[in-house]
């Protein structure tokens, strides 16, 4: 509880580092219908599109110091020494970042979604899944920069695309998903799948490399 | 007499340039040791090893205290873009009894809405030290805890430590200057 | 009583020497399987109906596809028993399978792309299956240079193995793809369960050619991790005697 | 000359400072044909907005610390005492980062133009467009991020954001004018006199800022 | 004999602090000052502020030399990222004829291949002193250019600094730690 206080202080206070990234999405969400110079109806397709490479990049710029900064000064360090389950802290962390990043930028694509597409369907089904995705890209990037800590991003870059291209595969169908009314509930249930899955695995690869980097 | 650590026959080397090699030592409750030796001997290696932040190549240790370990190393562990006072509550020692009398002490106190970017060398380097003086650990392992302070810092600084291991607080340090504490010296580079 | 059995088997000396002693049987034999099955296939086979000559390709595109996926997999399997046992050979091994795996995977991307052009009319489509060996092809780039920043050996080969291991996710998604999305690209014709779908006229020197091509693939390996434990281990004594 | 190849030193051995940023513009132009769902001639309308969008975003990240990490590790001071012209520092500096960024990025602009589009017409005239648009988002980010050095903020973000939105309308009628095969060449010179008045003012106020921030 | 550097009624405030006031001093070429105070007094902006970082608030400072000033800071200006080698040639004396016996000196030369973030405190200081020590400018500004040091390499810097005073050198310089060096003291903090 402490250490969720403490991560949230910190990444408040530094609003470069929240309110940064979503600026950049509401910068680009924004820009793009301004340098779509063709009818409505397109705009409709390339939203998504556009949506989902956002929110990636949002959330690759959104991690990108997410550790490197704590260990420059050092805070890595003393908590590594003070708290014996350093991945619990990594994954208050990364829900820290979700919490001030993900999710702001979920409603904000949902809305977005509505005021572009005017479809509340579709709006509404993009929040359970945009929380969702944000989530996974939040902990693959984390890990990336993790790896790549005192390397620099672009390897951290390098690393992690082929760990999220499939996923953004995957969102690609959502297109198809909802303008055919598939199945959404599988589709939702297969993307918390793999999230549950890669909140329980990644703290603890996470905690493993930055020990590693500590030494 | 409690033994807190015990050393034996420590080595550590970096791919393949052996630091330091069969290093035996062991420090008592009220005592201190003082790690000489010169730039790039391996003395902030040691202290790590000690801490647990790096893994010795050879050779045990065993360590025996209850509480944390105490850690202040080069790097301050502060968030330069906050002030003062965000700076104490990230080190989760903004509610302690002795806060006040510390920052007085160090002259800190009037400059707790500044940014920490903006304070000058050793007032950061004070700052760090608030961990230090605020502790409640057993083990206190120090790096080079005087770099950048001046006459009075430094004074404080050893007229505290003193006050700890009369408290039966244990203490191991690296330092270029030499402190006013009595102490054994653990040599790192005979050669 | 396995870790020492591991360790006792696994030196990269013993290694070395064993691997010394078979490859030139593994080179020339899986060298003759592969040249037959490519005469066999080149010039004993009749046109395909559809694809004319053009198929002719798939001794090569073929076996490139299956052995840089199989690469894959054999480091993720030496990766883990780096993690779990510490066998430094397998650290090796993993390092040096990478970049054989980066030009098979590349071999791969090359010949489909080449084949596309006179089947599909064009030589790179968004199909999953292509877009996965390209992401492959990412994967092994990746690794390579996430061992090459490190200055630090042992780091390196510990980071390496994790993100081996993590990556390995992709390798399911990789070989599922094509049955989850239906694209441009071939569906698997060679089943274990099911009769193929291919004629036998083909199917025989294909076979042989994914067998022999894998043979050489092992002997690059090897040559490799020779080179990779030559350099690692350039101060054991045994390392200079050997040289 | 000296400074020249003083910075051009620094980036290229920052492989993160330059080849980052372009594979992240790679990883976009790579990840947006996956994400739609449709046919190609929908594609092709989509593109250019997307490469915009791209492009911009893909500047903002490379400048994102073109004077942070110099001011951290005081190479900034020792470059202001060294140098008379802090102004001609600067220009070279934002001058290395289009070399090794914005130019790769506008012939990659264009190759993906001809790639996803198949239009060598098209392609072409991207390169000069792409070209001068770099250059111009190159030297704005610049300024932004002077301003909001050492501050950890997004006042560098919101203050760019107005300036650069314009231009973004301004590319949103490429289309038009490639499509309709309007005055190309006119468009150009407006692209070009908005960064001959951006390249000669800019570094001198920025010079003015990370002087400010020095003291 | 030439004055380098005259300065009269120096003040400087920061927001409302008043840091230093009415300083007057000069400085002779072949002469050294050690500026003296505790920590916050102002040491290091009065180095800025003769470096021409800072402008003073009130007062006139007269420069009167012909190259470059050497200014070292508490910031290295190293790329952490770099080995030392690509750092050497940032800093543009990767060609000087004294660099190899420098390097040698300071125990730096088989480093040359190793990035500076895993370099040794003090090793990163003394790489970040080599600018110094292979300066040719007139003026010499160094604020606490001994932290980290070990003894001998504080040995190696007095004697270097000494050489450069005959040579006609002028130095100004801040230390807590007292070097063996014949300088004035400019006390900041008089109260
Ligand atoms: C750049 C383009 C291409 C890439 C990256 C690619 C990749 C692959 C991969 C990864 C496999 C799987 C091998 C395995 O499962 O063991 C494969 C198999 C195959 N590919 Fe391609 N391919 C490409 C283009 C083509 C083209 C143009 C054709 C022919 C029209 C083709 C025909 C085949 C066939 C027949 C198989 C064997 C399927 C099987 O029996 O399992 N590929 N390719
Ligand atoms: N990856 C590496 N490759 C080569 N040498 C390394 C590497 N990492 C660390 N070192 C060496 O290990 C030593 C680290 O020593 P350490 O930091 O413990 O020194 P120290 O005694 O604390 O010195 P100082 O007094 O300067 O703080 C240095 O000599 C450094 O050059
Ligand atoms: N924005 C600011 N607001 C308030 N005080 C400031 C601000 N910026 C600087 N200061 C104060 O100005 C002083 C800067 O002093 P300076 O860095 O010159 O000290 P110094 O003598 O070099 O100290 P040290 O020995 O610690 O290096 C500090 O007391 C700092 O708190
Ligand atoms: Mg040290
Ligand atoms: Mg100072």
């Amino acid at each position: 509880m402490k250490l969720l206080k403490f991560e949230l202080l910190k990444l408040r206070k530094k609003s470069r580092g929240w309110l940064g990234p979503i600026l950049v999405f509401v910068l680009i969400m924004t820009a793009f219908p301004l340098t779509v110079e063709i009818l409505n109806k397109d705009i409709d397709q390339s939203f998504l599109s556009v949506l989902w490479i956002a929110t990636l990049l949002v959330m690759m710029l959104a991690t990108e110091d997410i550790f490197l900064e704590d260990f420059n000064d050092g805070t890595l360090e003393q908590m590594a020494i003070k708290h014996n389950s350093l991945s619990g802290v990594i994954t208050i962390k990364i829900f820290v970042y979700w919490l001030l990043i993900g999710l702001p930028i979920s409603l904000l694509g949902a809305l977005y979604g509505f005021g572009i597409t005017s479809s509340a369907d579709l709006a509404i089904q993009l929040i359970p899944i945009l929380m969702i995705t944000t989530y996974i890209f939040l902990n693959v990037f984390s890990f990336g920069n993790a790896l790549s800590l005192t390397k620099g991003s672009i390897l951290g870059i390098l690393i992690t695309m082929p760990l999220v291209l499939p996923l953004l595969v995957v969102l690609g169908k959502v297109v198809i998903v909802i303008n055919l009314g598939m199945n959404f509930l599988g589709f939702l249930f297969l993307l918390l799948g793999i999230l549950s899955i890669i909140i329980l695995v990644l703290p603890i690869i996470i905690s493993f490399v930055i020990k590693a980097h500590l030494e | 007499m409690k033994k807190i650590l015990v050393a034996e026959n420590l080595s550590y080397k970096i791919n393949d340039t052996k630091l330091f090699q069969n290093l035996s030592f062991s420090l008592n409750e009220g005592a201190a040791i003082h790690i000489l030796g010169s730039n790039g001997s391996g003395k902030t290696s040691l202290l790590k090893i000690i801490s647990g932040l790096t893994k010795q190549t050879k050779g045990e240790i065993e360590k025996n205290y209850n509480k944390d370990i105490c850690f202040i190393g080069h790097k301050n562990a502060l968030k330069q873009y906050l002030t003062v006072e965000d700076n104490l509550s990230l080190l989760e020692i903004e509610a302690h009894g002795n806060l006040k009398s510390f920052l007085q002490l160090l002259g800190l106190d009037k400059l707790l809405d500044v940014m920490v970017a903006n304070l000058s060398y050793g007032q950061q380097k004070k700052l760090a030290l608030l961990r230090l003086f605020l502790n409640n650990s057993d083990l206190l392992v120090l790096d080079e805890p005087c770099v950048g302070l001046d006459k009075k810092s430094q004074d404080i600084l050893c007229t505290f430590l003193s006050d700890e291991l009369n408290a039966k607080k244990a203490l191991i340090f690296s330092s270029h200057i030499s402190l006013d504490i009595s102490s054994e010296v653990l040599q790192l580079d005979k050669a | 009583m396995i870790k020492k059995f591991i360790h006792q088997f696994a030196s990269p000396k013993t290694y070395l020497f064993q691997v010394d002693r078979a490859y030139p049987y593994i080179f020339y034999t899986s060298l003759s399987i592969y040249l037959v099955a490519l005469f066999w296939g080149l010039f004993l086979t009749s046109e395909d109906f559809v694809q004319g000559n053009s198929y002719r390709i798939i001794y090569l595109h073929v076996p490139a596809s299956f052995i840089s996926q199989s690469l894959y997999l054999a480091m993720a399997f030496a990766s883990a028993i780096f993690l779990i046992w510490k066998v430094k050979l397998s650290a090796y091994l993993v390092r040096s399978i990478a970049p054989i795996g980066a030009i098979t995977t590349f071999i791969a991307l090359v010949s489909g792309a080449i084949w596309g052009i006179p089947t599909w009319g064009t030589w790179w489509a968004w199909d999953a299956r292509i877009i996965s060996t390209l992401i492959l092809f990412i994967m092994y780039l990746g690794l390579i240079s996430l061992h090459d920043s490190f200055t630090d050996n042992e780091k390196a080969d510990k980071f390496l193995a994790i993100l081996v291991i993590v990556g390995s996710v992709n390798i399911p998604i990789i070989k599922m793809s094509v049955e989850w999305w239906s694209t441009l690209h071939q569906t698997a014709s060679i089943t274990v369960t099911e009769k193929p779908a291919i004629d036998p006229s083909m199917l025989y020197p294909l076979f042989g050619s994914i067998i022999g091509f894998t043979g050489i693939v092992v002997c690059l390996v090897i040559l490799s991790s020779k080179l990779q434990i030559l350099k690692r281990e350039k101060n054991k004594s045994w390392v200079k005697d050997y040289v």
